[in-house]
């Protein structure tokens, strides 16, 4: 497990210099925007797998509330791999507003604007950020409870931001991927190659970060049982 | 039948005590009057008609928010005061029946305020509004209930953990934010008349079923989180 | 199922009321309750005693559903405590009062919704109930204006008021006068003969310091010490 | 001196009580973020940059105001708890110096949120101030007190529950009326650029000095008011 | 003043420390006390009984100064009771302190608002006061996570802090254990006999239901009922 984990994070950061490599000195320069528009390399890529990782929190803490008082053990697990999505959500998320903001900056004339794709994902941010806070100000057992709860309403949000350039007209570009007058081949192995690193390198965190959370969890359960026998 | 009679039972509780004591409206009155006041001075609303026409929408419910919050936060800790609520987790009648029922009471306290702010409002701002003024009449109960329904969740949500007041925004700002957007669009069609608010209506009554039925389904799981 | 075991099923050898297998729960390091075991027999009257932080409290909130032990687990009326809710009633430090109503106003809303089904007649016995902890039911003082014993009191009532099966008292006598206190021990007695529907009868279970009020009348005595119970001396579980 | 050792004895357990409900700070700096959104999503700032303007000193304002209340509420919902105040009724040390204390902190605290609303607030209403900005430093800190010592002295009003009919919006709106419309009209004047604050900041010092000096005089009686 | 008054005044007759006259309070049109009249012996150990609702708290409240009675006068230490705050102490049912403090925490809040102008080396007592009701004074953890009688045994230590010269005590035993009852009285008792700078020596007053706890030690008991004082029965107040 261990050694698939190094292997994998080899391959994560080979990818992402590839794709870095790619998106800077192959990729074409676009027509209206100049090179500014190669933060779209990223920007696109990142964005799209910061709407993965709340589902994947979304369906384990829907889970967690499932099993939390018939399979404990399941529930921990389910419990840390919340804790992990969730933490690697607000980085993406987080990384996304930055790379909007500063591609907007020089192509916008503005840091911000509130049309609905903006402002929805900004919330998607804001509900992430809540739910850390939530774990941490909410008191012992009942915190993974109420995080996961609050965890399905962040859920709702995630189609919203998706769906949100498709459903209003937006200052934010229309989709470009999907439907006509989308990407010019020529720019795609650079994006598929970015956003296949992205991906695995989000994989990578969760999963580093899963497995330190086991740790604590099992810490933790030690200590308790040190606590009982005095 | 059983369920709506508890549900009733909760209500008139719910709107008993507040009779009692009258903490809640006071405090939302208070603070609505004076962010209403307060935005007439800063801005002049008789001497740019267009912009104050523009702007009221958002300031009626910002206000409003605000004073749901206050109102949400007094209305739980009643039942935490004298740990009312161990008995509530404790008793075998359903738990969404006790959310319904404060939900409801926390849409009749917030309902009252805009009744009696929508004169004031009116005057101050000096208001002829342009659009249908009968769709208000669907945006303002679609509206207050989305702000109601997610906050009464939110506030129990805080219930046991460390600074409760703050908790509430917390988790609720973010969640009715799609909601708060809605009521604002509605409201400023209605008032500018530059355009027809029935999307934002039927958005907003879309978020309303959504939100309402995650809360009843969600909220004994909340309360019985030890 | 072989018709020897079921005949020794509806015997009327009582069934425990609640049972506690191994329950410990932690605050943090803390043990608040340490591999804690005991079964309470239906129908008896049970004293839980302990000095100040033994965990006794923490113990009845375990057996009410109110806290979930970090390990363990609690039978409640032969089965969970979670599906029980109905037929126990808690009365803790605090008096779970809405300090705005009245004593009157507190109990007939307490007893819906214990009943959520109840017809309208079962109103009289919110006022049989404040009788019987020695109150005057036509007060109309909000009960944030009584004093502590009287609130305590009404607290009472409000766990009888419900009809329970199982009755789960803290300290319930810590601010009542002696003769008060001496008369509910009596009503608790008369509690566990009233009518019941269910087999076993009516089960107390109360924690107190005043031991000298109940020692004649408790049918077992449990005591605890730092989390762990010494009297009865476990066994081997 | 002895006095001032009181005044910081409640100041730094005030400190010490927001400390100890840990993140405080972390709940502050979001919620003030939220805030901003919300006011934001109302408003459209972009859309309108002079509106904008014209409206972020009242929006900037009521938004503090808000998390004054807040504040406020919790503070002195500490002291009510478990009726810790009955402690300080009986206590030989001065009543003025609990509500110095109490002032003093809730200064800190809303000034902390100041501090961290201030660029945001910027980068989301997308404002360069037309005026003299040095200014800010003197409206700031000044309208903070304004606020924070009425809101210290009218939430203690609230306390017992025979004086909550006084803390009725009626008794206390038109108190906190001036000081708030002083503070936005000079925060407006500084953003704007279309008129100097300085008579504004001085309305605002009278104000300041006034009302700290009644409040002062006049809390012992509340405190000491059954 | 003639010398004669001035060589009584100074004789060791011990003054009374409080002196209740004609005290009367209303609530709406309930009276919680009626006309009540009684007078406390300096160094005394004064016990105060009665059924719930008596009016015991509401005599101590007045005492203390946190009621103002609605006639009546009420004489302590000699003077005004709102001019002796600095050496009266009162615990009340609640304990009266804040939740996310640690019980030395408290402890010396409480002390240094007392004397303010006392140098820092007093600190020393907070933790002899805690260990003195038998509390550890390291714990850290917060009182609100304490049990129902360590936050009394806190609050008594914070009545005893402030080395009043007339300590007021609602029901202090109620939700102590038996053993820490006796011992707390034991704890009274010798705080009566501290070296005090003034003259006439210091003064407890409290109310209990638990009368045994306090029947040999008491110096006087004064016992009510319904707002009014049935024993010592009034001579011709
Ligand atoms: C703060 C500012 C911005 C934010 C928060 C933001 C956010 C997002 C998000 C969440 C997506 C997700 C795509 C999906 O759901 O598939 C996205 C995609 C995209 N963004 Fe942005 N963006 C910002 C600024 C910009 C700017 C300035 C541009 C270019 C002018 C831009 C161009 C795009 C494009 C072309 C896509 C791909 C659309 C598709 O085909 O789905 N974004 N953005
Ligand atoms: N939420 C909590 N966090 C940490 N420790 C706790 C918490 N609740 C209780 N404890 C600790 O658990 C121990 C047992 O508390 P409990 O209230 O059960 O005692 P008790 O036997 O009821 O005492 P008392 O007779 O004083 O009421 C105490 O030491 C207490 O400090
Ligand atoms: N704020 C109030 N308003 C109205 N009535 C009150 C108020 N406070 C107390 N009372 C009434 O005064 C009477 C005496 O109350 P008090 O608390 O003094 O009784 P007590 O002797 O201390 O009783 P206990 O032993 O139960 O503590 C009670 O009947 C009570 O209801
Ligand atoms: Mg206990
Ligand atoms: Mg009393």
């Amino acid at each position: 497990m261990k050694r698939l984990f190094f292997i994998l994070c080899a391959f994560s950061v080979a990818l992402l210099g590839f794709g870095f490599y790619e998106a800077v000195f192959v990729a074409p320069v676009e027509a209206t925007m100049g090179p500014v528009y190669r933060i779209f390399y990223w920007h696109v890529p990142i964005n799209i797998s910061a709407e993965v990782f709340p589902y994947v929190n979304m369906v384990a803490s829907i889970a967690f509330l499932y099993f939390r008082r018939t399979r404990v053990a399941l529930a921990e697990k389910l419990d840390a791999l919340a804790i992990a999505t969730a933490e690697v959500t607000v980085l993406y998320v987080g990384l996304g507003l930055a790379t909007g903001m500063l591609w907007g900056r020089p192509v916008w004339g503005i840091w911000w604007a509130w049309d609905a794709r903006l402002t929805s994902f900004l919330m998607l941010f804001l509900l992430y950020v809540s739910y850390l806070l939530v774990r941490r100000f909410s008191a012992g057992s009942q915190s993974a409870v109420v995080a996961a709860v609050l965890s399905v309403f962040a859920g709702i949000d995630v189609p919203i931001v998706f769906m949100s350039i498709r459903w209003w007209r937006t200052q934010h570009p229309a989709p470009v991927l999907t439907g006509e007058g989308s990407l010019d081949p020529s720019m795609w192995p650079a994006f598929l190659i970015n956003m296949a690193a992205w991906f695995v390198w989000g994989v990578v965190l969760v999963w580093g970060r899963y497995a330190v959370v086991r740790r604590e969890q099992v810490a933790t359960e030690q200590i308790a049982l040190q606590a009982l026998e005095v | 039948m059983i369920y709506l009679r508890t549900v009733w039972l909760h209500l008139r509780k719910d709107l008993r005590l507040e009779w009692r004591s009258r903490d809640a409206i006071a405090g939302m009155l208070f603070f609505t009057l004076l962010v209403t006041v307060v935005f007439a001075m800063a801005f002049d609303p008789t001497g740019f008609p267009t912009l104050a026409r523009q702007m009221s929408g958002g300031l009626l419910w910002v206000g409003l928010l605000f004073a749901a919050t206050t109102a949400l936060n007094i209305s739980w800790e009643r039942e935490r005061r004298n740990q009312v609520l161990d008995a509530h987790r404790m008793s075998a009648s359903p738990a969404s029946a006790l959310f319904l029922g404060k939900a409801l009471a926390n849409l009749i306290f917030v309902s009252v305020i805009e009744l009696a702010l929508a004169p004031v409002f009116a005057v101050f701002y000096n208001l002829h509004p342009l659009g249908e003024v009968r769709w208000l009449l669907l945006i303002l109960p679609l509206g207050t209930w989305a702000i109601v329904v997610n906050g009464t969740f939110f506030a129990a949500l805080g219930l046991n953990s460390r600074n409760r007041e703050l908790m509430l925004p917390a988790a609720l700002f973010p969640i009715s934010i799609p909601a708060l957007l809605g009521v604002v669009q509605a409201t400023t069609g209605v008032i500018t008349g530059d355009f027809e608010p029935q999307l934002w209506i039927r958005m907003l009554l879309g978020f309303d079923v959504i939100f309402t039925t995650a809360c009843i389904l969600l909220f004994p799981t909340v309360l019985h989180a030890e | 199922m072989h018709p020897i075991l079921k005949t020794m099923q509806t015997a009327p050898v009582p069934a425990p009321a609640v049972q506690v297998r191994i329950v410990s729960k932690l605050y943090g390091s803390f043990a608040a309750l340490k591999r804690v075991s005991c079964t309470f027999a239906a129908g008896g009257f049970h004293v839980l005693l302990g000095p100040n932080g033994a965990g006794k409290s923490t113990l009845l909130r375990v057996i009410a559903g109110l806290i979930t032990p970090s390990s363990g687990i609690v039978h409640l009326l032969g089965g969970d405590p979670l599906q029980r809710r109905d037929r126990i009633a808690y009365m803790s430090h605090a008096p779970m009062l809405y300090d705005e109503l009245s004593a009157m106003e507190n109990l007939r809303y307490f007893s819906r919704l214990q009943h959520p089904g109840a017809n309208c007649d079962c109103t009289g016995s919110p006022e049989m109930a404040l009788r019987a902890v020695g109150l005057d039911p036509t007060l109309t003082r909000p009960v944030s204006q009584f004093s502590q014993g009287m609130r305590q009191r009404v607290s009472m009532a409000r766990a009888l008021v419900g009809d329970p099966e199982l009755l789960l008292l803290d300290e319930p006598f810590s601010n009542m006068d002696a003769a008060g206190a001496r008369e509910l021990v009596q009503l608790l007695l008369d509690f566990r003969t009233w009518p019941l529907a269910g087999a076993g009868g009516r089960t107390v279970i109360i924690t107190t310091h005043q031991y000298e009020l109940v020692s004649d009348v408790a049918d077992s005595v449990v005591e605890m010490r730092a989390g762990s119970i010494v009297i009865p001396q476990a066994a081997a579980a």
